[in-house]
């Protein structure tokens, strides 16, 4: 009578992954949350995709930031047994066990933002976390004339990018300008541009004399930069970090944000689909791969990692190159 | 039916024609029809859950009748809301008070008449002197800035009282009043119903104090089960023949005390006990067996003794024995463990759960005594528990899982009892035991005190009740200013020289 | 006993009738600790900081105030905020249209009424518990905003709404910093006061007491209890719609995924502000002492050198301890209320009740 | 309820047959009920003294994460060993449980603030031990006997499931069964008239919040069984969906009336729901929307059907504020 819920893959297995010409295909994007820009702009890619392709692709996501409703969106996926799942996970580690169970029943699983997780087919990065981070620092340190005060914000502590991009930051920093220091562990902002701002306002209280500010969530320097403009240091003090240009758009006209960093949702969605799509049908993916995406045209293979592959989509935006984005 | 119009009288400012109420499956009114004329008082007189108070609320708005209509100066309703009968002039004392707890006694005073007058603003300073006045009037010392929900039971019937009062009213029905209070204040409340039947305002009047009913009233209208059964003067009735109307059948309520065994143990024993700011030094002693009666005036810290003695406030200094045992109450438990039962003054709120079934409440204090061997409830045993109290205390419910709420006081009353009766107590201290309970079934409880005392249980009375006291206490203390003053036994025991102790 | 009675009644008012006196030496104590952790947090820019954020809070916490008064306990209100001014944004740049910031806030207003009446509705008619309804209706208002008006954050404001955004009523510059008082304080302010006089002052206000003391006796004393909460909803849905403007001019972008879920921490600051849970009780000079507390609370950690790990506990443990304290006060209070007037049975039962969560809190 | 739960899962069945009664779908629905279901028994015996309880979920993921880091401190050493003292890191785990509720008890029973406000603060102390402890990241291993049991199944009934049963049968004994369940709903009902039966407050509410705590020491378990990593943030969206499952299954906010049942019915609606919604590509919102129509429906219906039977009682609230006044 016992058995797994794991049981019965080779039942269904075949089946789910079989069909060549894309047509007979569905493939599901899980997102972190829906209805964000962000994600609204990797839809707009994922739908384009299923366009070019026939492929019947659509996303999915909570209606917030919860690692236990991805859980559940994907389980019920699995009973409709898409030819692949992609996910961007809101908590790698706690996806681990339902995407087992997602690859049981021969669905191919690719993830997006998730360097390090388990039970995937193939992980996709839009560039090395620890590349990115390193390349805000130095733009943010020319900014400081690598001297002086900065901080770091994060949209949680338990946000395993963010982390890991101050994290390279800070290394980098101690290493390369010493004239600079990190005030502050760094801050949470929970992704919520009021708290950012907050928090800012805080420190800018508690350090009169901070030079830099490094945001992480999409939400951290738009929230800082009005905490900039209200103090009228637009001039004076540095903000960079991950932003939309839709939403950096206003701050990066008066200098309260200086520099905004992002790779683009919608060819990051495109580029996991094409990489389920090669493995549904029975290719692999390995040094040097062209998806034939801007990007992504040749794929690295990050070390330490059998499956984690990157791209080189970073992108570095000032108030005049932000202007070309529409989302 | 004696109450076709004499002529010459004036025409009746209140009447109510063929009310029916059905409540599920209980018929509380079946065709009841009354007529009240200006500055008459008329009294409603009836078992509990005769559909007494129920009749009121039609009258006040508060429910809505089945069928039926009341007419008020000839303008007939269906129905009214509460909005008609006050604007029509009909204050009503009900028998919950319906207070607000959270507010306090001066606006509880006269916000009544502040929504019914539809103001739209509201001044509590300006409040003050109207709701002064009628406490002046009514000669009491309610501290109107007191919020009700910390008051005792009586200051917050005298603020229901002095609510009705308070604006000019031409009909005042008042749904047992008097339940909490003591002579005197039923004596000046008496006083204000002349003064202002005189000024023609018209009163009902409903009571389970037959004497009071007497005292007052022009007319008498009996209601048995929700049907009327007669309308006759006050002056063509006495006790007796009231009872009777009521209840269909004879009513003892002579002095019944069984005669104490020579040598009968004493059960609890009180030395010296003293909470400051409530009583000081009492000291007496309960036998196995024995009834003994409590009272004294309001505030003269009878109920304090009882509460704590039952552990609610902790007495500071003294000692007390149970069974000889020198046991030291602390907390509830104490007393509970000890063998000590408290039936409280305030039923509603302290002595039940209203949402919950009558079988929950009686259970309530004794499931630690009702345990498998497993710890577990024993359903068995507490079904047979709750039956046996449900029918040996007579409740009238359609059975033991209606909740309390819809019980009439009376019922209510019984459940509380058998609440306690389900534990067995030693002692059983019971606060005003027959408050807002008929004079059948007020018998019917002594009785069974009288029973549970020949069992051996001791059995502490405390009203304010004097013939009650007298039927069924073997000693009386009366209490005053927090001191026991008087004990009275044996020949002593009579209503006359109690109220002379009482009063002095 | 005369005397007692007027010492009573002295100590009574300074308690405050929902024990504000106690919240007041909170919050003394707390500012105080926070200025010797660290003396820039007792400065002008950290004091207007804190009364910025404490805005749209306090807007909320009025309407919750009216509810939890009236006996229940109110889910929906951020939802009702973010759909009113979402949707009064997404409208206009749908349109392409500008209706001014008064146009906007009348706009807001009669979405947030409408909710209201709903919730007031669904409560009165069918006599439900506020919590469950408007835990209901909260899903409902934001899975209808964010499926048919729309999820995506948007960036400009109309200008009428974005006229005001950066508006200071008063700017300083000081050494420490430059200090400004967003002028959205002043609309919280006259709310605070009105809604302060409504209570104290109106039948209408009194009549939320009422309700919320006993609604059966409040039916029988008169009051339309139907008419009353359903006017007191659609009261409470235009000050929610009014602290979603507030909160998207002054966040200077229409956010419709943010406030919801924060619904929990704006009860708190009311009932630590002594309202009761069960009804009936609750001041706003309470409630904005219970705000300022938990903003005070929110907006210092980082001047008082919490390292950020360790700010969720902070938080949590400064929250636990005010109330504590205040609990205990409460406690000592009943207490000693018995012990003042004498024989008086007035301190009996209810009074010394030590198991009274809204004793023990009021 | 029943009838609810019946009504939905024909609806979905109609709606979309192929995948709805798939055994996949149907094994994740039995799946995914659990963690979430133990969480909602908790909260309605808070509910059921007039109380709440907001710091389940943080007191799962503590003990989540207490286990997890004990198994992977043992293992680090010997990987066998570790194994074997499963049953000794559980019995941690769970009392790491109960430890947070005694301390929810003390501030409610002992100190007497009120549950909302009390919990409330314990929920962020003990989240933010959490975050403190993890450092914010996601911890990554659990007993491999747990997770074995956690995927396993029992005639195609994940073993999870059957736990739930099991754990709403224990509580449906102790609330039916036994003196403290009686004390519990009385004490809801009206505290007043509660000390007066002499029932012993502070006792019942902190034995009220030791359970609810142990509750969510084992949901914490169930977290780590049904994938071995443990979080501080996980499940943030479980405290609401709980109260909501909760007053679903007709748990009476202010206290006195709740039923076991209901609350197992009640997820099971919900999770049958949500898959169902996923089946037929209904957005996350939407599903939102159905929640609040789901409870508001509900409450409408049993009232008007309750109100046939007997006169409408004041409207919740006036009784406690009068009882407890
Ligand atoms: N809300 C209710 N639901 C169901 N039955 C009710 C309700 N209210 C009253 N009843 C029933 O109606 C009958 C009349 O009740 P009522 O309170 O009028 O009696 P009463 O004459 O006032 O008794 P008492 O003298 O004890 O006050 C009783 O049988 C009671 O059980
Ligand atoms: N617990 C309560 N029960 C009943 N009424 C109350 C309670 N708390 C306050 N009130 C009344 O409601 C009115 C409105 O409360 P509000 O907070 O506006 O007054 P307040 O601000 O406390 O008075 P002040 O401004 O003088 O401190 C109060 O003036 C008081 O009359
Ligand atoms: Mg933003
Ligand atoms: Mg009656």
């Amino acid at each position: 009578a016992c058995g797994s819920v794991n049981d019965g893959a080779a039942a269904s297995g075949d089946k789910a992954s079989s069909g060549g010409s894309g047509s007979d295909q569905t493939m599901v994007t899980v997102v972190k949350v829906k209805g964000i820009a962000w994600f609204d702009r990797m839809d707009e890619g994922v739908v384009a995709y299923g366009e070019r392709t026939g492929i019947d692709t659509r996303t999915e996501g909570g209606d917030d930031v919860s690692p236990e409703k991805q859980i559940q969106i994907i389980q019920d996926l699995i009973a409709q047994k898409p030819t692949a799942i992609t996910v961007v996970p809101n908590s790698p580690e706690a996806l681990s066990a339902v995407l087992k169970q997602a690859q049981a029943q021969g669905i191919k699983v690719v993830a997006h933002e998730a360097t390090g997780i388990e039970n995937v087919d193939i992980d996709i990065e839009a560039f090395d976390n620890a590349d990115y981070g390193i390349d805000i620092m130095e733009n943010l340190a020319q900014c400081m004339d690598e001297e002086g005060k900065y901080v770091q914000f994060v949209g949680g502590l338990t946000a395993k990018t963010h982390m890991e991009w101050v994290g390279a930051a800070y290394d980098y920093q101690t290493e390369n300008y010493p004239n600079m220091t990190r005030v502050e562990t760094p801050i949470e902002s929970t992704d919520n541009e009021t708290a950012a701002y907050e928090k800012a306002k805080e420190i800018l209280a508690k350090h009169p004399d901070i030079k830099g500010f490094q945001g992480s969530a999409g939400n951290d320097v738009p929230g800082i930069a009005r905490a900039i403009e209200e103090a009228g240091l637009e001039d004076k003090v540095c903000n960079m970090g991950t932003s939309i240009p839709s939403a950096a758009a206003k701050y990066l006209a008066t200098g309260s944000i200086d520099k905004i960093f992002f790779w683009d949702p919608a060819l990051a969605g495109e580029a996991q689909l094409e990489i389920a799509r090669i493995l549904a049908d029975g290719g692999t993916i390995e040094e040097g791969t062209d998806l034939g995406i801007e990007g992504y045209t040749s794929l690295k293979k990050m070390d330490g990692y059998d499956n984690v592959f990157v791209g080189d989509a970073g992108i570095a935006a000032d108030a005049e190159a932000a202007k070309q984005y529409n989302f | 039916m004696t109450t076709t119009a004499r002529s010459g009288t004036p025409a009746p400012v209140l009447e109510v024609r063929d009310i029916v109420k059905t409540f599920g499956g209980v018929t509380a009114l079946g065709g009841v029809s009354l007529d009240l004329r200006p500055g008459e008082v008329l009294c409603l007189a009836g078992e509990n859950g005769c559909g007494k108070s129920t009749l009121i609320k039609i009258i006040s708005g508060a429910e809505k009748p089945d069928a039926g209509a009341i007419v008020v100066d000839g303008e007939s309703f269906a129905s009214m809301d509460p909005t008609d009968a006050i604007k029509s002039g009909i204050q009503v004392i009900y028998q919950d008070f319906s207070l607000f707890p959270n507010l306090t006694v001066a606006e509880n005073i006269v916000f009544t008449s502040a929504v019914g007058a539809r103001r739209r603003f509201f001044n509590p300073r300006a409040a003050r002197p109207a709701a002064q006045r009628i406490i002046d009037d009514l000669g009491l010392a309610l501290d109107l800035d007191a919020e009700v929900g910390t008051l005792s039971v009586a200051d917050r019937q005298l603020t229901a009282i002095c609510r009705s009062l308070v604006n000019e009213a031409r009909v005042i029905v008042m749904d047992e009043p008097t339940t909490a209070l003591t002579h005197t204040e039923v004596a000046h409340l008496f006083a204000i119903v002349e003064r202002l039947r005189a000024r023609g305002v018209a009163f009902i009047f409903v009571s389970h104090k037959l004497d009071e009913v007497l005292a007052i009233s022009d007319r008498v209208t009996v209601l048995r089960s929700g049907k009327h059964v007669v309308t006759a003067p006050a002056a063509d009735l006495d006790p007796r023949a009231i009872a009777q109307h009521m209840t269909g059948q004879e009513v003892d309520d002579s002095r019944r005390v069984t005669e104490l065994a020579p040598g009968a143990a004493p059960v609890l024993e009180v030395e010296g006990m003293t909470l400051p700011g409530a009583f000081h030094d009492v000291s007496f002693t309960l036998r196995r067996g024995e009834i003994l009666g409590l009272t004294g005036l309001l505030g003269s810290g009878r109920t304090e003794i009882a509460e704590s003695l039952f552990g609610v406030h902790p007495y500071e200094s003294g000692t007390v024995k149970v069974d000889g045992v020198p046991t030291t109450v602390r907390r509830i438990d104490d007393a509970i463990a000890a063998g000590i039962g408290y039936v409280p003054e305030d039923r509603l709120t302290q002595g039940l759960f209203l949402e919950k079934s009558i079988a929950d409440n009686i259970i309530a204090s004794s499931a630690e005594g009702h345990r498998t061997r497993w710890r577990t409830l024993d359903k068995r045993a507490i079904r047979s528990t709750i039956d046996t109290l449900f029918r040996r205390l007579r409740v009238k419910a359609p059975n033991v899982q209606a909740p309390v709420r819809s019980l009439s006081g009376g019922n209510a009353q019984r459940v509380v009892l058998a609440k306690w009766l389900a534990r067995r107590p030693k002692v059983l201290m019971l606060n005003g035991p027959t408050v807002g309970v008929d004079v059948g079934s007020k018998s019917e409880i002594l009785d069974i005190l009288r029973a549970q005392a020949a069992e051996g249980m001791g059995v502490i009375v405390i009203s304010d009740d004097v013939p009650e006291l007298v039927a069924c206490c073997h000693r009386v203390l009366v209490v005053r200013h927090g001191r026991i003053v008087e004990e009275l036994a044996g020949e002593d025991v009579d209503v006359d020289s109690i109220r002379k102790k009482v009063a002095a | 006993m005369s005397a007692d009675r007027s010492r009573a009644a002295l100590l009574r008012r300074l308690r405050g009738r929902n024990n504000e006196g106690v919240l007041v030496l909170v919050l003394l104590v707390l500012v105080i600790g926070m200025s010797i952790a660290n003396p820039v947090f007792f400065s002008l820019p950290t004091a207007f900081g804190i009364l910025r954020s404490a805005i749209v809070p306090m807007i909320f916490a009025l309407g919750v105030l009216l509810v939890i008064i009236s006996g229940g306990i109110d889910m929906s209100f951020a939802a009702i905020a973010v759909f009113a001014a979402y949707t009064t944004i997404k409208l206009q740049l749908a349109g392409g249209y500008d209706l001014g910031l008064v146009g906007a806030f009348v706009m807001a207003l009669v979405l947030g009424a409408a909710l209201g009446a709903i919730n007031g509705f669904i409560i009165a008619k069918f006599r439900l518990p506020t919590m469950i309804v408007t835990l209901g209706t909260r899903g409902i208002f934001t899975g209808a905003l964010l499926t048919y008006v729309g999820s995506r954050y948007i960036a400009d404001l109309p200008g009428g709404m974005a006229s005001v955004s950066t508006t200071n009523l008063v700017a300083v510059t000081s050494p420490t910093g430059n200090a400004y008082l967003h002028v959205m304080v002043v609309p919280a302010i006259l709310l605070a006061v009105l809604i302060a006089w409504m209570l104290r002052r109106t039948m209408f206000g009194r009549s939320i007491y009422a309700i919320g003391g006993d609604a059966e006796a409040a039916r029988r004393a008169g009051i339309r209890v139907v008419r009353t909460q359903v006017w007191m909803y659609v009261l409470v849905g235009m000050m929610a719609a009014v602290g979603g403007m507030i909160y998207m001019i002054m966040g200077r972008s229409g956010t419709p995924q943010e406030l919801v879920g924060d619904e929990l921490d704006i009860i708190a600051a009311v009932v630590l502000g002594g309202a009761s849970i069960f009804g009936g009780r609750g001041s706003v000079t309470g409630t904005v002492l219970g705000v300022l507390l938990i903003q005070v609370i929110n907006n210092s950690l980082i001047l008082a050198g919490v390292p950020s790990a360790w700010q969720r506990t902070a938080v949590g443990l400064l929250l636990v301890i005010g109330v504590g304290v205040q609990a205990i006060a409460a406690r000592r209070s009943a207490r000693r209320i018995r012990t003042i007037d004498e024989s008086d049975d007035a301190a009996a039962g209810p009074a010394t009740t030590p198991v009274q969560h809204e004793k023990v809190t009021a | 309820m029943l009838l609810l739960v019946v009504a939905a899962f024909a609806l979905f069945t109609v709606l979309n047959p192929a995948v709805f009664l798939g055994p996949i779908n149907l094994q994740n629905i039995a799946l995914a009920s659990p963690e979430v279901g133990v969480l909602a028994l908790a909260m309605m015996l808070a509910m059921l003294t007039g109380g709440i309880d907001l710091s389940l979920v943080s007191i799962a993921n503590l003990t989540a994460i207490t286990m997890s880091t004990l198994y992977t401190a043992i293992a680090a050493g010997d990987p066998a060993r570790a194994e074997q003292l499963f049953p000794v890191i559980l019995l941690v785990g769970v009392a790491v449980g109960v430890l947070g509720g005694f301390l929810n008890g003390v501030l409610v029973a002992w100190v007497g603030i009120t549950p909302i406000l009390a919990t409330l603060g314990t929920m962020q102390i003990y989240n933010g031990i959490a975050v403190a402890w993890t450092g914010g990241k996601t911890l990554y291993g659990a007993p491999a006997g747990l997770t074995a049991f956690g995927q396993s199944t029992v005639g195609g009934i994940p073993t999870l499931f059957v736990v739930f049963i099991l754990v709403a049968l224990a509580i449906g004994l102790l609330v039916n069964r036994t003196p403290l369940g009686l004390k519990v709903t009385l004490q809801g009902a009206n505290p007043m008239a509660a000390r007066f039966s002499g029932i012993n407050s502070s006792r019942v509410l902190m034995s009220t919040y030791l359970t609810t705590g142990l509750l969510g020491g084992i949901a914490g378990v169930l977290f780590l069984a049904r994938n071995p990593t443990a979080s501080a943030d996980y499940g943030a969206s479980y405290v609401l969906l709980v109260v909501v499952i909760a007053v679903l299954a007709g748990t009476n906010p202010n206290g006195g009336f709740a039923t076991v049942l209901g609350v197992v019915l009640a997820t099971l609606t919900l999770q049958i729901v949500q898959s169902g919604f996923t089946a037929v590509r209904l957005s996350a919102f939407e599903y939102a929307m159905a929640q609040g129509v789901i409870l508001v429906a509900v409450m409408v219906f049993d009232q008007v059907k309750w109100r046939r039977r007997r006169r409408p009682a004041p409207p919740v609230g006036a009784v406690s504020a009068t009882t407890t006044a």
